[in-house]
């Protein structure tokens, strides 16, 4: 083996495996994927957080125990991502059966916003969705630690700009019956996450 | 006196308020930082290259590796994903600086002149190619691809890519067809 | 130098200059002059309105004579002096014109009269007050905008005549460099071209718009164009001036060349670095983060760099020909320039200004600095001495040889007095001018303005004294316009017939061999639309794809 | 390269630079940065928007207050605006035809005004008196008339 030829492999070896870790072995080429996938993989916990929501009720997330929970994570003063993803989660919960919903799964807009969005705030915001406030909760957590712990744990990312407004991920989070993070979907994908949820509780009847 | 220029310009880049402020902006993350980092490489090469001559003559031969190292490189940095993790994990920040520098700053110094023009020219096409695709890909992706940059700011990317991609093709072209004997 | 071209020079030296390329420079030297003269009686008009002690009349507003000011002198005083110049530049190095590149000039010339004259019936009738940089929503006459359209078609004719005539000669003499004027030319060309591809997709813009095909505009969008372009052309004036500096200064001190390299290297960097410059117009506009205009102040304060170098390149062209002629002392060889030759006096008071003039740029480039002159006549002040004193001047020390030159007759020592004195009152009155133009500046006075009190407010009657001085100034300055235009016809029709040198040193010091890769433009271009890029990717795409609703023309005067 | 001219252009580089590093200083670490505000509005329907359909002087806080502006040819709404002393004053503008420019004589506040952008400036008034407020980009035939007050008691 000349120099040239064994240089040349080395090379390629470092670029391959350079690839292979930063892409997580080809995997994930965004940061979001590898995030989703690692999410979906180690399934944490919901932690021990207070949410305070639109009718000014507290209470902690055992609250939802024993049912599925769809979630996701907006603030209300947004006006490029968030009425999108609010709206695509309007058409999620209408394609899931009458009878499952608010029994086997609960919607909850979580705002990451807290001082502005204060319980009025979301109850109006909450109007332009037909969120009921009951089986579609939309809440905040008062509470910045406790927040930032969730924000942390579901992997959401939130950059504050200078203008009152958040550079943020997007997506649909699904906590299991435990309160574990099961799956995390595309929000863009609507008939995709809703077949998905109803096949979940289809197959729950079918047990 | 380069390397000197080049040591201090790479210091200047890690600076926190330097990189914070270059790092704010998708297109400064990787248009302007990315390659200052890599001129910064560039520049220090000759100090490498007159401490260890062995070396590069040995292993560099024809510059064939070296450039396809500083290729290799370039192109890993310009994934989405790679921006996101330097943006959070400290560890993959301070690589980029390493990488960038040493192992494609200064291997594009080491090979650049022992090239031959059939290399030179596919390094040119190479990048073209990449940054047009890179182009496409961030204007038509419909999601957000870094989570630390808006969406507005990946179309600017993508514009960024398109354009530096138009600039080369303009180069390539001319390559084809003027012919440079004609007035050399 | 290689033999052929040495007897090409003798028999140069001996027909002068061709008389078919001679009679291009001559009719662009015709309408650059008659439009100082114009132009100049505009401003003049204006000094005294200004200064409140001249009242215009309805059919001849302040802002129509603002606007034919910008547009007599920015536009076709400068640009006609360029392509004259360097024309006679490139007949000259590279051994006459070729036929086909005399017919583009020529048709460069009509077609930027017609584009002149078209753009001012509009000003006159009114219909388009709209001042040199024509931001919509301000919608002029749409014959106001085809005007400027033809002119820009203009300039591009006299841009690719020069390209081609430099691509011929280059083939008939491989492997030679560029005689140094002529390479100033081609980076200017290159220059004038692609700045004005984006004021032609401005005008392209605006032209469906004020014609009532589209109801509405991108405001930001095409005043971003527009100073991609505006800036630019300013600093196209400025490297043509830089030409003079570098090769003429020398032939008339008797002294070589500073380095050929480093030379080329100044053009170079012009050309790369300087249509993102434009950008710092823009320091106080919304709708443009605070990164992007920090990071834009690097991309305008870089043309810095290629000034300082040639700061020094002038002082050691200074100090080495006062050291030949035997100066001593740190500053001696101050006393031995020849101060009483127009020739040398006019370009070198020219460089004077620029010192002030460039570290008033450097204010204007930086942002907090920017905000308080913003708009004000401070920056009148500045871009009078930038073009009034550096540009104008420089121009016209050139044009005491290169009209004589050009016509076949000499400079008499009796015009070269009354060029002398033309400077001097210039140089008085544009000082004046511009200094009160900075201090009342700095208080606060607007630029653009026709003499107002604002109600008899306080703070503006205490601008009243400053603006006298652009009254004075401008009497002064007329004065001197006149002058130079009777010298500038005296010396094409009248002056005593005879061969007079065409001032361009061709060797440089140093003696190294100037490497090949200076001589390769498609490089160059490559490099400077990238440059480009990274100064307008980013404003460019968010006014586009982030535009607020847009807006219907206005005519609001 | 002669070492004169070395020495130079490191003396201009470092001048160059050092330039840069005070901006960017005053801009970032003492959020001196020119006012580059990036909200859009519709210039057709600025009388509809929710803030610009009340132009005004309103106050937000202690010693705190929002002019919020709009600025048509040849006037600025609201004109001869008092406020107290020492008070900090944001001007929230846009532009409801042409282009406009904001200078306050006297004061480092200087902005353009476009139709389709909001712009704000912040200025803490110290001193009391008559400050001349002025158009300063040419908007038509009336620009030398375009002009108010703020009056600091």
């Amino acid at each position: 083996m000349n120099p040239l030829k064994i240089s040349i492999a080395v090379v390629l070896l470092f670029s391959f495996g350079l690839f292979f870790i930063g892409t997580d072995g080809f995997q994930a080429f965004t940061a979001e994927t590898a995030r989703t996938n690692d999410l979906i993989e180690t399934q944490p916990e919901f932690p021990e957080v207070t949410l305070e929501d639109s009718h000014e009720r507290t209470y902690s997330f055992s609250e939802f125990e024993g049912k599925h929970v769809f979630i996701t994570f907006m603030y209300t003063a947004c006006t490029s991502v968030c009425p999108q993803l609010e709206m695509n989660m309007y058409n999620v919960y209408k394609q899931l059966p009458e009878e499952a919903v608010g029994e086997d799964i609960v919607f909850l807009s979580i705002s990451f916003d807290p001082e502005n969005d204060d319980p009025e705030t979301l109850s109006t915001y909450r109007g332009y969705f037909e969120s009921d406030g009951e089986t579609w909760r939309m809440a905040r957590i008062p509470d910045q630690k406790e927040l930032d712990r969730l924000l942390e744990e579901f992997g959401v990312i939130v950059i504050p700009d200078d203008n009152g407004h958040y550079t943020h991920n997007s997506a649909f989070y699904l906590v299991n019956r435990e309160g574990n993070l099961t799956d995390v979907m595309d929000y863009t994908k609507v008939d995709e996450a809703a077949d998905k949820v109803n096949a979940i509780l289809a197959n729950e009847k079918g047990v | 006196m380069q390397p000197i220029i080049g040591l201090i310009m790479f210091l200047f880049l890690m600076l926190p308020p330097v990189a914070n402020l270059l790092e704010s902006i998708m297109i400064f993350h990787m248009h302007m930082q990315m390659p200052l980092i890599a001129i910064s490489g560039f520049l220090m090469a000759p100090f490498f290259m007159e401490k260890f001559p062995k070396f590069f003559a040995k292993w560099n031969e024809r510059g064939i590796p070296g450039i396809i190292l500083f290729t290799l490189v370039m192109t890993y940095w310009s994934i989405p994903r790679a921006m996101d993790d330097a943006l959070t994990m400290y560890s993959v920040e301070l690589f980029k600086f390493i990488s960038l520098a040493f192992l494609a700053g200064v291997p594009l110094r080491a090979s650049w002149m022992k090239l031959t023009d059939f290399w030179k020219n596919a390094v040119f096409v190479f990048f073209t190619l990449q940054y047009g695709l890179m182009g496409l890909i961030y204007l038509m992706s419909d999601s957000q691809l870094c989570n630390n940059y808006l969406q507005s700011e990946q179309i600017t990317l993508g514009w960024g890519f398109l354009t530096v991609a138009i600039a080369l093709l303009i180069y390539l072209i001319q390559l084809v067809i003027i012919d440079p004997s004609d007035y050399e | 130098m290689a033999l052929a071209q040495k007897i090409q020079e003798k028999t140069q030296k001996a027909l002068g200059a061709h008389p078919a390329d001679a009679k291009i420079s001559k009719s662009y030297f015709s309408i650059s002059f008659i439009a100082l003269l114009v132009g100049g009686v505009l401003g003049l008009l204006q000094g005294l309105n200004r200064a409140g002690l001249l009242e215009l009349p309805t059919w001849l507003n302040y802002y129509q004579v603002l606007t034919g000011h910008g547009l007599f002198l920015v536009l076709v005083f400068t640009s006609f002096f360029v392509v004259g110049y360097f024309y006679a530049a490139l007949s000259h190095n590279l051994g006459g014109l070729q036929p086909k590149v005399r017919k583009m000039v020529w048709s460069a010339f009509w077609l930027k009269i017609m584009g002149a004259v078209t753009a001012v019936i509009p000003i006159i009738q009114g219909e388009a007050s709209v001042m040199y940089t024509f931001y919509p929503p301000m919608a002029a006459s749409p014959v106001f905008y085809i005007g400027l359209v033809l002119f820009v078609v203009g300039i591009w004719m006299a841009a690719f005549g020069a390209f081609i005539q430099v691509a011929n000669w280059r083939k008939a003499n491989k492997g030679q460099h560029l005689p140094i004027l002529s390479y100033f030319a081609t980076g200017v060309f290159v220059l004038l071209l692609f700045s004005s591809l984006f004021v032609a997709i401005e005008v392209f813009m605006i032209l469906p718009w004020s014609l009532g095909w589209v109801d509405t505009i991108n405001v930001m969008l095409s005043r971003t164009l527009f100073w991609a372009f505006g800036h630019t052309l300013v600093n196209i004036w400025y490297l043509t001036a830089v030409s003079a500096w570098y090769t003429i200064i020398p032939k008339v001190l008797g002294t070589r060349r500073f380095s050929d390299t480093l030379t080329r290297v100044v053009v170079m960097l012009l050309v790369i670095l300087n249509i993102p410059g434009g950008f710092h117009h823009q320091i106080v506009d919304p709708g443009i983060t605070e990164s992007v205009k920090y990071l834009h102040v690097f991309m305008s304060l870089a043309i810095g760099f290629p000034s300082l170098m040639t700061a020094f390149a002038m002082f050691s062209i200074f100090e080495r020909s006062g050291r030949e002629k035997g100066a001593k002392g740190l500053f001696g060889f101050f006393k031995k320039l020849p101060w009483g030759d127009v020739r040398f006096l006019a370009p070198m008071i020219a460089m004077i200004a620029f010192i002030p003039a460039g570290a008033g740029g450097i204010v204007q480039t930086t942002n907090q600095l920017n905000q308080v002159v913003h708009n004000s006549l401070w920056v009148v002040g500045h871009f009078h001495l930038t073009l009034g004193m550096t540009v104008a001047l420089t121009f016209f020390g050139v044009s005491y040889w290169l009209v004589p030159y050009v016509s076949g007759r000499v400079l008499t020592k009796r015009m070269n007095k009354l060029g002398v004195i033309q400077t001097w009152i210039w140089t008085i009155g544009m000082t004046l001018m511009s200094v009160a133009m900075h201090l009342v500046g700095l208080l606060g006075s607007p630029r653009r303005t026709s003499y107002s009190n604002y109600f008899g407010n306080e703070t503006a009657l205490g601008w009243d004294p400053y603006l006298i001085f652009l009254a004075v100034g401008g009497t002064l300055l007329i004065i001197a316009v006149v002058l130079q235009v009777y010298n500038m016809f005296h010396l094409m029709f009248r002056a005593p017939k005879g061969d007079s040198e065409f001032m361009v040193e061709p060797e440089a010091v140093g003696g190294n061999k100037t490497p090949f890769w200076t001589e390769r433009w498609s490089r160059i271009i490559v490099l400077m639309l990238i440059v480009i890029a990274m100064g307008y990717v980013i404003p460019l795409t968010d006014f586009i794809f982030n535009a607020p609703p847009g807006s219907p023309p206005f005519k609001t005067w | 390269m002669l070492k004169h001219e070395k020495i130079w252009l490191t003396v201009s580089s470092v001048m160059i630079i050092g330039f840069m590093i005070a901006t960017g200083i005053q801009t970032f670490a003492f959020g001196m940065g020119p006012p580059s505000e990036t909200e859009r509005v519709d210039p057709q329907k600025v009388d509809e928007h929710e803030v610009f359909s009340e132009p005004g002087v309103y106050e937000v806080g202690e010693n705190k207050y929002e002019v919020v502006m709009t600025l048509e040819i040849f006037s600025f709404n609201p004109g001869d605006i008092e406020i107290p002393a020492g008070s900090e004053v944001t001007f929230k503008m846009t532009s409801k035809d042409v282009t406009h420019g904001f200078q306050i004589a006297g004061t480092n506040v200087n902005a353009m005004v476009m139709p389709g952008y909001i712009q704000t400036i912040t200025q803490t008034f110290d001193e009391p008196g008559e400050y001349l407020i002025l158009c300063n980009e040419y908007c038509g035939s009336g620009h030398q008339l375009m002009a108010t007050t703020i009056t600091v008691v």
